[in-house]
């Protein structure tokens, strides 16, 4: 007798990790401690501080955040890959004098299409060096975002402040109470939302940052759905740019430093893993609220400059490790 | 003081090689003064400029200063932008043995042949009593910064204005806590902060006009530009035409890099013909109102 | 469907792994391949499946010449694989692991309860209806991740199934499944190409055997014509005696006490002693908390309460590194994930566990640890043998099994734990391992050997320990043990 | 025998496997690949810059490595872990001024060791987060590179300027004609490669990158020296600081911003694998020389500034480029 035997046919005794469903509802604990940090964050802001629960800072709020929400929706598709998009913020300087420039010679809606086409254009060759070439992206989108803020100061070295009041409507119209830039901001991560979760694109670019090889072996283009997922951070930071511009009403080539790391952390504080594969857009969203209301919370309670800084950085800390231990716990 | 004259050079041929050393050209006043002293250059014939730019890192700052005596450039012309001071740089020339003429950055230490810059206190003050002068009633003036005090500039500004309006009837101080970071984007968003806890603000004072062009868009959202008056520094081209329009954009001070830059470069080559010259020359800046913007806005200038 | 291989040929960065290999087969066949590690198999199924170009030779489809360029040209041509490593997408649910070529859509968006609907019929027509398809597939046991895995390559009918090693992580009723499975795709006309290395289940399946060697074919049989004894000869190039060394056990000393131990969810107060010389098996059913139990022994993860002792003494280890320094040495069920760092050579993953032993001031010893490594490499018969540089994750799957075992020799234990140390092992060195077991209980060594095989637990073990839902159920003495005994401790229906 | 042997049994002595050499020296052909790649351009840089061979020059470059080369090396360390430390230009602004504002009361080697203690227990906080809290090192370290460059300010909002010239020595002294910076951080290229690739600690460091669990079942505190991998690199970090306050003359709590940048990518130049694991001190060596190349080639070239930002990432996109084509051919 040399051979194995295969054991007589057993009855699937189911094993014996019953509590499993508390392990499938841990997704369900984490969002909700998150949302929980978030209620607290808001009601401690107004229990302290007067002026949080006014209209005009609420209405700040809503449109502090669309910059960095825009990006953050952008980075988090690319996170999911398990990239990362270091070139947004010149995309945002580069669209932005772009629109401005091409505003006095083209139709406003134009110009501003002109100016998002750009942030795509960007992106495509990001997402092709990346995927064709199979470049690491920390380094593709580091050269991007040097090469991309030189090209926005050889546009213009100086800011280009349009003439026509047209250019500010989009940056201040506001549909009731809320402005329109947020509304177009949330309208991104609704359908972003829905892509991601409800089509085969958008979950061929979450399965592409689990395991590409095997998405590949499912016979989905891998790389195809890398450049989509550039494209989409490309176009929304060409959007940003359009939107910030118009807000500010002059477009400056030196804007948009740094931009890059507000969006990662958001989308980190949201809980997505920079190895791929993880991360969600509510809680993405959440990450951006989260950022927003650090910065006006500390501004509100007058914190000197430097110490916001260095709370900031302490608070993004201490919320990322309440959301650790909770997803510990789970 | 020497003016920006077509004096020439008065010894020698009068060609020289000059080089230029810039901290930073990331702005447009920065960039301003560079394309100033190439254009006054150009006009006076005979002179070769080498820029460089250390892109913000001071170190590379002193390299390249390094490169422009390697070079054997006649002198330097370093504009130091937010620069405290650079002894690396300025010693290097000093053993080199070439004069170093400052612009619009006077340095706080070291020895430099001559500074040719703008007071920023006195722009700051000019401010402060345009201000006092239009709050007759008092009322609440808020202060937006650019940067920490490791950029002085911007703190002698607001020490400026401050010096004045402290201590006048009515009028209280606000100072945003965050910074505008010199742009209109930060200028923006300071002042939304702003409007968000003091809404009986009466005006608004800015380390430069960037920030003040950004501030003037979010008081027009807020609905307050009858209310607010504003009051900036640099005379940048936008900041001009919104102060000639009549806007509730009300006075800059003129800091202008053309004729700074302009300046320089004939200091430089004062210096290099033998002539004697002033150490330190401070270009006045004229206070801009809507009545005499138009006299210096200029469509053509580099800012 | 008949499929033709002629003349395939394949190198890597000029050694050539295949040497000119003829395969055919026919709709309704199941083609076994077998031989041993290293002989090629593998590389002749990534060949199959599109993964990897060959070098030379061709390959045919009803007589057609075909040329796979890739994976997705294979699957357009109904062949899909089911490779050695697992590879489903672990924050996916099964769902969406099975699905991800296409899902059912309503109005362009994924419907995703037809989806899983779809899934469940899926799994439950292919006899897995145990698998929730909701589940994150990463939080299924290896086992069923294994069947998510066949399940995937069913999702659309193919005409040529190829599994390699589908059997290694399958025990009990799930392999009984997965058996019933492929008789009932044969009768569908699909042509399986079966690896593995239980020759058992070959002699079972397999219509015909096609025994691989070195990169070429050397024998292609049938059951009836062959057996068990003569296909090891074939794949090892020799007689194989004796598969099991005879034991005769004479333990000394208790060397390994384990009292209480609990962890809370997965094992309840288990106790037991190894002897030093003895060889005792623990056996259980998939998921019945042996790997878990090793974990906490070894102080990979914490136990709730209880103790653990080497040599005397009430201990619990709180790391690996206290119960590597008391003589304890844990060779994990997972290789990739827990036993290899899959980018580094031989030479560092075997050197890993003794670096700090081999220093010479606070610089590492390179020509010791290199003579260390390779007289390692020599006695475990790692192959290739000049294999000290190349990076581990090139060498076979047998092969690196063999690199973890002497990682782990190499800091000379005192208790060895095996985790099912034979999985993907072909018989060859299976018999070397087992043979060198014995040689190091004679030593006075005491071995912990895991096992979901029971010929081997029964074989090559003093004593059997038996594991139920995390409880130890029986304790049988080798010799006198039945299978069915062991059995019904496994599934808890011991009278 | 039942078998019916299709072919003859044969002997396993077929000498398949001779050039295994081959693959064994892949990593060969990829350094000469990457040394005749820094030749030409420095052969180029010879033959069209008339002033890159002067002395002065030379000895420009040699200066101007110092920063980045530093930076790079503890750089390397963290990323081999799979790690990153984009804290390191803040604590170079740290570790420069408080040590500029110790000298007026402690001796000067006395204020540089506090200087680059700093950076050490920067390090140490910055790998205790992430190796004992299991935190994501992108956004410990982002949240330490607001933190700290909070901390800097808050020490001193201005410049400090040491008016004792014994502070300019470290920074201006040469060795012949090579400046004592340049030597320092040589010797910490040279030690650090021994300690990488000689020391049980360096090859503990490399294979955590490679897998973590790995190495913890081999008995080794993984977490112990992912700490001591970013107590590294704020060392490097704090030393670059000290090194860079004394060069330029007065420290500065502003510098040092996005110096981080140039770090990750001199080490992705030299082929170092941002999930860890893969990375060497000698290419990343060569990856410094390459950014410092660009920089000087594109000033002797008398390149305009925002086209040289153009060029630079376009350079760095090329190099790269032929890097990758290198390792695919092997
Ligand atoms: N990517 C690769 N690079 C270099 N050599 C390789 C590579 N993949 C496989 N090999 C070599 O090819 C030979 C055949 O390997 P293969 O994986 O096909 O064996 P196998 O028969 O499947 O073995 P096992 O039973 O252990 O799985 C081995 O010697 C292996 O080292
Ligand atoms: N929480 C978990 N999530 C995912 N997989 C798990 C989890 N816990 C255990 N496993 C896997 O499930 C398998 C069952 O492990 P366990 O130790 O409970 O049983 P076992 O008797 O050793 O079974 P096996 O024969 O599979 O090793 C292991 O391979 C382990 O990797
Ligand atoms: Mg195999
Ligand atoms: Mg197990």
């Amino acid at each position: 007798m040399t051979g194995q035997l295969t054991e007589p046919a057993l009855t699937p005794t189911e094993p014996r990790r019953l509590p499993r469903l508390v392990l499938a509802g841990r997704d369900v604990t984490v969002a909700t401690a998150f949302v929980a940090l978030i209620a607290l964050l808001v009601v401690v802001a107004a229990l302290t501080a007067e002026t949080f629960l006014t209209p005009t800072n609420l209405t700040n709020l809503l449109k502090q955040m669309v910059t960095t929400g825009l990006l953050s929706f952008g980075m988090l598709v690319v996170i999911l890959t398990g990239g990362i998009d270091l070139s947004v913020g010149s995309i945002v300087a580069f669209s932005g004098i772009v629109t401005a420039g091409l505003v006095s010679g083209l139709p406003i809606p134009l110009a501003m299409a002109v100016g998002v086409l750009s942030g795509i254009a960007f992106g495509v060759v990001n997402g092709t060096l990346i995927a064709r070439f199979e470049l690491a992206p920390f380094v593709v989108t580091l050269a991007a975002l040097t090469t991309i803020r030189g090209l926005a100061f050889v546009y213009s070295e100086v800011p280009i402040a349009p003439e026509d009041p047209g250019f500010f409507t989009l940056g201040s119209a506001t549909a009731g109470p809320i402005p329109v830039t947020t509304l177009i901001m949330l309208a991104v991560f609704l359908v972003g939302g829905i892509f991601l979760t409800r089509t085969p694109a958008g979950r061929s670019i979450v399965a592409i940052g689990g395991n590409a090889e095997t998405v590949r072996l499912a016979g989905i283009n891998v790389r195809r759905h890398i450049v989509l997922a550039y494209t989409i951070s490309g176009a929304c930071a060409g959007l940003a740019g359009v939107v910030l511009a118009s807000r500010v009403g002059i477009a400056q080539p030196s804007v948009g430093v740094a931009f890059e790391l507000d969006a990662i952390a958001a989308c980190v504080i949201g809980g997505a893993s920079l190895a791929g594969g993880r991360g969600s857009v509510r809680a993405t969203f959440g990450g951006v609220l989260v950022l927003v209301l650090i910065n006006n919370l500390l501004n509100l309670y007058g914190v000197q400059s430097f110490w916001q800084q260095v709370l900031k950085g302490l608070i993004i800390i201490a919320v990322i490790l309440v959301q650790r231990t909770n997803r510990v716990r789970s | 003081s020497s003016g920006s004259g077509d004096t020439g050079a008065s010894g020698g041929d009068g060609s020289y090689t000059i080089g230029v050393a810039n901290f930073t050209l990331g702005g447009p006043y920065f960039s301003g003064m560079d394309k100033a002293i190439a254009a006054q250059a150009k006009k006076k014939g005979k002179i070769e400029i080498i820029s460089t730019d250390a892109n913000g890192d001071a170190a590379k700052l002193a390299s390249n200063v390094e490169d422009l005596l390697s070079k054997n450039v006649d002198a330097v012309i370093i504009s130091g932008g937010p620069l405290e001071s650079a002894p690396a740089a300025l010693n290097a020339i000093k053993s080199a043995g070439k004069p170093v003429v400052l612009v619009d950055r006077k340095f706080q230490t070291g020895e430099y042949t001559s500074w040719i810059g703008p007071d920023n206190e006195a722009i700051g003050r000019q401010n402060g009593e345009f201000l006092a002068q239009r709050l007759t009633d008092g009322g609440k003036v808020a202060i937006i910064k650019g940067g920490p005090a490791d950029n002085s500039i911007g703190l002698a500004r607001t020490n400026g204005v401050k010096s004045v309006l402290q201590g006048k009837p009515g009028i209280t101080l606000v100072e945003a806590p965050d910074f505008g970071n010199w742009g209109s984007d930060g200028g923006l968003t300071v002042m939304e902060s702003l409007l968000a806890t003091n809404s009986d603000l009466k005006a608004v004072f800015c380390e430069n006009d960037a920030m003040c062009l950004g501030a003037q868009r979010a008081i027009a959202d807020a609905g307050k530009d009858k209310q607010i008056i504003i009051a900036g520094v640099d005379g940048q081209a936008e900041a001009l035409k919104a102060i000639q329009d009549g806007t509730n954009y009300v006075v800059t001070g003129l800091n202008d890099a053309d004729v700074i830059g302009a300046m320089g470069l004939d200091r430089a080559v004062e210096i290099l013909g033998g002539a004697q010259v002033e150490k330190d020359t401070v270009v006045p800046s004229p206070m801009i109102t809507k009545d005499n913007a138009a006299q210096y806005a200029d469509p053509d200038g580099g800012f | 469907m008949t499929l033709e291989l002629r003349g395939v040929r394949k190198d890597y960065g000029g050694v050539e792994v295949l040497h000119g290999v003829d395969l055919e087969g026919r709709p309704g066949e199941v083609l076994a391949v077998v031989g041993a590690n290293g002989a090629g198999k593998s590389t002749l199924i990534k060949i199959l499946s599109g993964a990897e170009p060959m070098t030379a030779g061709e390959m045919r489809m009803d007589g057609e010449p075909v040329e796979l360029h890739s994976p997705h040209d294979a699957h357009a041509r109904g062949i899909r694989t089911v490779y050695q490593e697992l590879s489903i997408v672990p924050g996916l649910s099964v769902t969406e692991n099975l699905l991800m070529g296409g899902f059912p859509r309503r109005r362009g968006l994924i419907d995703w309860t037809a989806a899983h609907a779809r899934a469940r019929e899926l799994l439950e027509g292919i006899g897995f209806g145990a698998i929730d398809p909701r589940t994150p597939a990463g939080r299924l046991s290896v086992a069923r991740q294994q069947m998510v895995e066949i399940a995937k390559a069913l999702v659309t009918m193919p005409r040529i199934l190829v599994l390699d090693e589908p059997s290694a992580v399958l025990a009990g009723g799930d392999l009984e499944s997965l058996f019933e499975l492929i008789r009932r795709l044969r009768e569908r006309g699909v042509l399986v190409v079966y690896v593995s290395h239980r020759l058992a289940e070959v002699m079972e399946l397999a219509t015909r055997i096609v025994v691989v060697k070195d990169g070429w074919v050397i024998a292609t049989t049938e059951p009836s014509r062959t057996s068990e004894g003569e296909l090891i000869d074939l794949m090892a190039g020799r007689r194989l005696e004796q598969i099991y060394p005879g034991r005769r056990a004479r333990p000394g000393a208790t060397r390994l006490s384990v009292r209480g131990l609990t962890r809370a969810g997965e094992f309840e107060d288990v106790s037991f002693d190894v002897r030093a010389g003895e060889i005792v098996g623990l056996f259980g059913l998939v998921g019945s908390g042996r790997s878990e139990l090793a974990r906490c022994v070894f102080g990979a993860e914490p136990s709730s309460s209880g103790q653990v002792s080497v040599d005397g003494g009430d201990v619990r280890f709180r790391t690996p590194a206290e119960a590597i320094a008391a003589g304890l040495a844990l060779v994990t069920e997972d290789r990739k994930r827990t036993g290899l760092v899959g980018g580094m050579s031989v030479l560092d993953n075997i050197a890993l566990t003794t670096m700090r032993g081999m220093r010479r001031g606070p610089l590492i010893d390179a020509a010791r640890r290199r003579e260390k490594v390779t007289a390692m490499i020599e006695r475990l018969s790692i192959q290739p043998a000049h294999c000290a540089s190349m990076r581990v994750v090139n060498l076979s799957g047998g092969n690196q099994q063999k690199a973890v075992l002497a990682k782990w020799l190499l800091t000379e234990p005192r208790v060895l734990i095996l985790d099912e140390p034979t999985r993907g092992v072909d018989m060859a060195t299976r018999v070397a391992i087992y043979h060198m077991i014995d040689d190091l209980a004679r030593d006075g060594l005491a071995v912990l050997l895991i096992s979901s095989d029971l010929t081997e637990v029964m074989g090559a073990t003093d004593r059997i320990l038996v594991m139920n839902q995390g409880r130890l159920t029986g304790e049988l003495r080798s010799d006198q043990a039945g299978e069915n005994e062991i059995l019904a401790h496994a599934i808890g229906q011991a009278a």
